[in-house]
């Protein structure tokens, strides 16, 4: 493909990321992915790096609500389109008190992200300015959707009233399949 | 609201039966892709299934639509959308619900985004199980939806004024605010 | 004349699916526009969270309507790499040969769809038509015209029906013979070229600065394409190009669709080929019928869509379900930061191209 | 006595006729995009139906907008003379219509921008410019072709094909030029844009509801009944009523084809256009005809 100077060897950065960065550690998934887990002040020069070394493009940025560990995982997937290797970066944030800081300025899309990731797990970024406006819900007055302890079919239950059925057909599905026993009738 | 006389809801004048038969072979639909299910009006619209024997149309805007189809689920978002939209299409009108999703939530039971049950909000002359409707499913229903305007049983927009407290009372209770407030409509 | 606002969407016929761009209009000049996504929410990635590992393969297509089995083939592939899996070589043959079916038929749609907006009706009319075709195969394969879920974890759900090869090299010959009308109807307009040329015109530099992806990249000139940077499936296997055009306008973007098409169609030819007989599923994870479990672990897949890089991230703890499974739909820096920071300056009457050429699809930004 | 059934006859035949044409049209362009498409008489439906909904006004110069732009239309109908049918013979000059037309066109414009939605005036500002660009070819042709005749009577000038001959043969140029903004003037493809859908979301019709619909739908068969009418008067000849109507359904047909294979021009290159290709044809015809060729 586009042939770069800063086309390093996969093996080079991986070995240069752990001389430079302390406490960066990194785990294979597969020949073209890897992934690498950075302490949370060391992630936006992780990021930076990779970025020079031509992991230019930024997939996703999403988060994980490892709730057992009261900890947000932030995830940036960095692609090279010259050598087709992934990098799935991640750090981990506290979850009861969730700030993290932008990569507005290495990707500018990021900002889209950030929107999305505060919406749904309420993590804020600093020095991204638009990152607390409602993207996607409007509304909303519940904790963030896609926490753990938030509950859905509750939510649905107590905004959205279901229709009222007669018959209790999963009820019955349940005794057609022999999960439960019962009559069915009719 | 509820004691308006004696006038039955399916009473009709000689002229009213005349202009139902009209109603019923010229039925334009609004152009509003609600959902997914709008991805199989193309191919009923176009050249293989030709909708437009029947006199149904595409209209670009509700002042001129008879038809809304609501094409599957509705996130909340798009229901405010909905009832605005619905309200400004002139009288006589009618609603299809178009798959499972508005009958009762379908696979989406559980969301906390989507409502489950359409005609709690908006009166719905016609409903089409399925996930999604084929296109011979959709011509079912505008062949049967035809015969109901005929018959004069396609009354949802009387119900909808006879009945507008009971319809407003849920939408606020669902939606908690039906007027949209965002950075545009300031 | 001072500023108008304007609604574009969600109830415009300009506009593709449920999405809205609030404009501030100065004279026919768009001076300002904000992306409005949303209305197509439905908390995929939280449902997926409560469902089971297969029952999900229900849910997914729906994220993308217009090309469902990307989902699938996402899913399913992160899935097989958590647990690290092989699949059957005949099963990776007709996974390929499905997407690259969906491809044609989305590209056919968007082809001949540029006659939405640019008042061109008949060649919607006949693409549309044409694509129906292709779900005829599809619903033989699947049962299904739309949502096929037909790529599970672990393979594929049945083997092709008997005689469906035969069908699908009729539907490849006709299309073959099909393209180069459309090319000339299309692409040949005078009058669409005053339209498109020039039009929505984009940058390398920036598209790779906000991560624009697929046509909207190869449109400028570069032949990035995650079936050849980072083939998945057997696409290393096969032989076919990559079409780029230079000008990276709207015309440049719909003039590589049908050039796609006849890749594509080379594609499912080598499959169908090399395709050798076996099984076309495998068992995955611990656990009984459809009832699995899938070991711990983070796996990233992304596929080549129509509109770009479409991918998946999927999250196991080691339980009966997903952990967490998030979704990279390929139109998102186009349809919120490009809708932003691109689509001012454009004039109303090239909005709807701009959306359509593109390539924003709502679904997969909403989720 | 004679002349109320005589403008009766032309109303009657302008609505009649005017949507079964439309009628046929869409059958015509449902053919061409390999369809079925609905049946002839689906136009007399949709406009009885409109006026059956019940609609909003949008104030009162929105109601006198569309009130004055049917009258504005119908006035000119009835002094458009049907082939060698005319219902005020000797008043059916090519200037009152024109000056009659624009009552229309200006009520529209009126009534449309009434309502006070954005789309309209846009689509209303769009309707103007696209005026602007085929007004002037189109007066120069018609012009160029009165002072041949030392005639602005157009019933005069259909009787004197009947014996020169067609006019379209004697001016081919003027005649395609004339087609031309004929094309425009129908507002289909490639000048669709003052209501293209997908852009403005039907332009002047956005905020139409019901019965006004309705009323605008006729108006725009009647107008396009004024436009084609002229045009076969003055360059097909016209001929007798039934002649005459034949002649308007080929050239409504001609029309919906080219229309249903084009996509359309945006409104700054549809007048681009006019003020280039057509308006130096029609300066060639004004040339061929004060030389005397």
């Amino acid at each position: 493909m586009m042939s770069s100077t800063n086309n390093i060897g996969l093996e080079e950065i991986l070995s240069s990321l752990n001389q430079l960065f302390e406490g960066v550690s990194t785990e294979k998934v597969d020949p073209r992915q890897y992934k690498i887990i950075t302490p949370p002040e060391k992630t936006i020069p992780v990021l930076e790096f990779l970025k020079e070394k031509g992991y230019s493009h930024l997939s996703i940025l999403t988060c994980i609500d490892w709730i057992a560990e009261k900890k947000f995982e932030l995830v940036y997937i960095l692609f090279n389109w010259g050598t087709g290797v992934t990098f799935v970066v991640s750090t981990y944030v506290n979850r009861d008190n969730p700030i993290f800081y932008t990569v507005k300025h290495i990707w500018p899309t990021a900002e889209y992200y950030e929107r999305d990731v505060h919406e749904f797990f309420g993590v804020k970024f600093e020095g991204n300015e638009n990152c607390e406006k409602p993207l996607i819900l409007e509304l909303w007055n519940d904790l963030p959707p896609l926490r753990k302890d938030f509950d859905p079919l509750e939510y649905s239950k107590k905004h959205y009233p279901d229709r009222e059925y007669q018959k209790d057909a999963i009820h019955e599905a349940r005794i057609i399949r022999g999960d439960v026993r019962g009559e069915i009738d009719g | 609201m509820s004691n308006r006389g004696n006038v039955k809801i399916d009473e009709r004048t000689v002229w009213e039966k005349i202009a139902d038969q009209l109603r019923s072979r010229s039925m334009w639909m609004l152009h509003y892709c609600t959902g997914c299910g709008a991805v199989e009006l193309p191919p009923s619209m176009t050249s293989r299934f030709d909708l437009e024997r029947f006199g149904i149309g595409p209209m670009a805007t509700p002042r001129q639509a008879d038809i809304f189809l609501i094409t599957g689920y509705l996130s909340v978002k798009t229901l405010r959308r909905v009832i605005y939209t619905y309200e400004k299409m002139p009288d006589p009108k009618y609603v299809i619900g178009f798959g499972s999703c508005t009958i009762n939530g379908g696979i989406y039971y559980d969301s906390y985004a989507t409502i489950n049950r359409l005609d709690y909000y908006i009166p719905v002359d016609l409903y089409i199980a399925g996930c999604m409707p084929r296109p011979e499913a959709i011509f079912e229903a505008f062949t049967k939806l035809m015969e109901m305007i005929r018959k004069g049983e396609a009354n949802g927009w009387k119900r909808y004024k006879e009945n507008y407290e009971w319809y407003k009372q849920n939408q606020l209770r669902s939606l908690g605010e039906v007027i949209i407030h965002d950075e545009f409509h300031e | 004349m001072g500023e108008v606002k304007l609604f574009f969407g969600p109830n415009h016929p300009g506009m593709h699916g449920n999405f809205s761009v609030h404009m501030y209009v100065e004279g026919d000049i768009v001076v300002k526009a904000r992306p409005m996504p949303g209305f197509l929410h439905r908390g995929f990635e939280k449902l997926m969270e409560r469902r089971l590992w297969y029952q999900n393969v229900a849910l997914i297509p729906r994220i993308c309507v217009p090309e469902p089995d990307i989902n699938e083939a996402c899913y399913a592939m992160a899935i097989e790499k958590i647990a690290r899996v092989e699949v059957p070589e005949r099963a990776q043959w007709i996974r390929m040969i499905v997407l690259e079916l969906a491809r044609i038929a989305n590209h056919l749609w968007s082809f001949g769809g540029i006659g939405g907006p640019t008042g061109m009706y008949t060649s919607m009319y006949w693409a549309v038509a044409d694509r129906d075709r292709v779900l005829d195969i599809f619903e033989e394969l699947s049962g299904a015209r739309i949502y096929h879920m037909y790529i599970v974890p672990g393979g594929v759900r049945k083997d092709l029906p008997p005689k469906l090869e035969d069908k699908i090299y009729h539907l490849l010959d006709y299309l073959e013979a099909k393209i180069p009308e459309y090319e000339t109807f299309i692409l040949k307009n005078r009058i669409l070229h005053t339209r498109l040329k020039g039009i929505a015109k984009i940058d390398t530099e920036t598209c790779l600065k906000i991560g624009v992806t697929g046509i909207g990249l190869r449109a400028t000139g570069v032949p990035y394409d995650i079936r050849k940077v980072d083939p998945y499936l057997f696409y290393d296997k096969v032989e076919f190009e990559v079409p780029t055009a230079t000008e990276g306008d709207a015309y440049a973007r719909i003039s590589l669709k049908p050039k796609e098409i006849i890749q594509s169609i080379r594609i499912i030819r080598q499959c169908l080929e090399k395709m050798p007989s076996g099984p076309v599923n495998v068992k995955i994870g611990e656990g009984s019928g459809l009832r699995i479990r899938v070991p711990r672990g983070m796996a990233y897949v992304h596929v080549e869509s129509t509109r770009g890089e479409y991918g998946y991230l999927v999250v196991s703890d080691g339980g009966e379900k997903p952990y967490r499974v998030a979704v990279r739909g390929a139109s998102y820096p186009q349809g919120l930061y490009g809708v932003e920071h691109l689509l001012p300056g454009t004039r109303i009457d090239d909005v709807p191209i701009w959306l359509d050429s593109m390539g924003v699809c709502a679904p997969e930004i909403d989720r | 006595m004679a002349v109320a059934a005589r403008v009766a006859g032309v109303l009657l035949t302008a609505f009649f006729f005017g949507l079964t044409f439309e009628g046929i049209g869409r059958k015509v362009t449902a053919r061409i995009q390999k369809r079925y498409g609905p049946p002839w008489y689906q136009n007399f439906i949709d406009v009885l139906k409109t006026l059956t909904k019940h609609g909003w006004t949008h104030g009162w110069i929105f109601d006198f907008g569309v009130v004055m732009a049917l009258g504005g239309v119908i006035a000119t109908l009835t002094f458009v003379p049907l082939g060698n049918f005319v219902a005020f013979p000797g008043l059916d000059n090519f200037f009152v219509i024109v000056y009659l037309f624009t009552v229309g066109a200006l009520g529209m414009a009126m009534g449309m921008v009434g309502t006070g939605n954005p789309w309209a005036s846009i689509g209303v500002a769009r309707a103007l410019t696209l005026m602007l660009g085929y007004e002037v070819p189109y007066l120069i042709v018609i012009t160029s072709l009165l002072y041949n005749f030392k005639t602005s009577n157009i019933s005069t000038i259909v009787e004197i094909q009947s014996v020169n001959g067609w006019n379209i043969f004697r001016f081919p140029i003027g005649a395609l030029v004339a087609f031309i903004c004929l094309q425009g003037m129908l507002g289909k493809e490639p000048f669709e844009a003052p209501i293209a859908p997908a852009e403005i979301a039907s332009g002047p019709m956005v905020e139409l509801s019901a019965k006004y619909m309705g009323l605008l739908m006729l108006m725009n068969t009647f107008m396009e009944f004024v436009e084609i009418s002229i045009f076969v008067d003055l360059f097909l000849g016209g001929g007798n009523y039934f002649e005459f109507l034949l002649k308007y359904l080929t050239v409504w047909i001609f029309a919906i084809m080219i229309s249903a294979v084009l996509p359309r021009f945006r409104i700054e290159q549809a007048v681009y256009f006019y003020w280039t290709v057509p308006l130096l044809l029609a300066f060639i015809q004004v040339f061929l005809v004060v030389a005397g060729m």
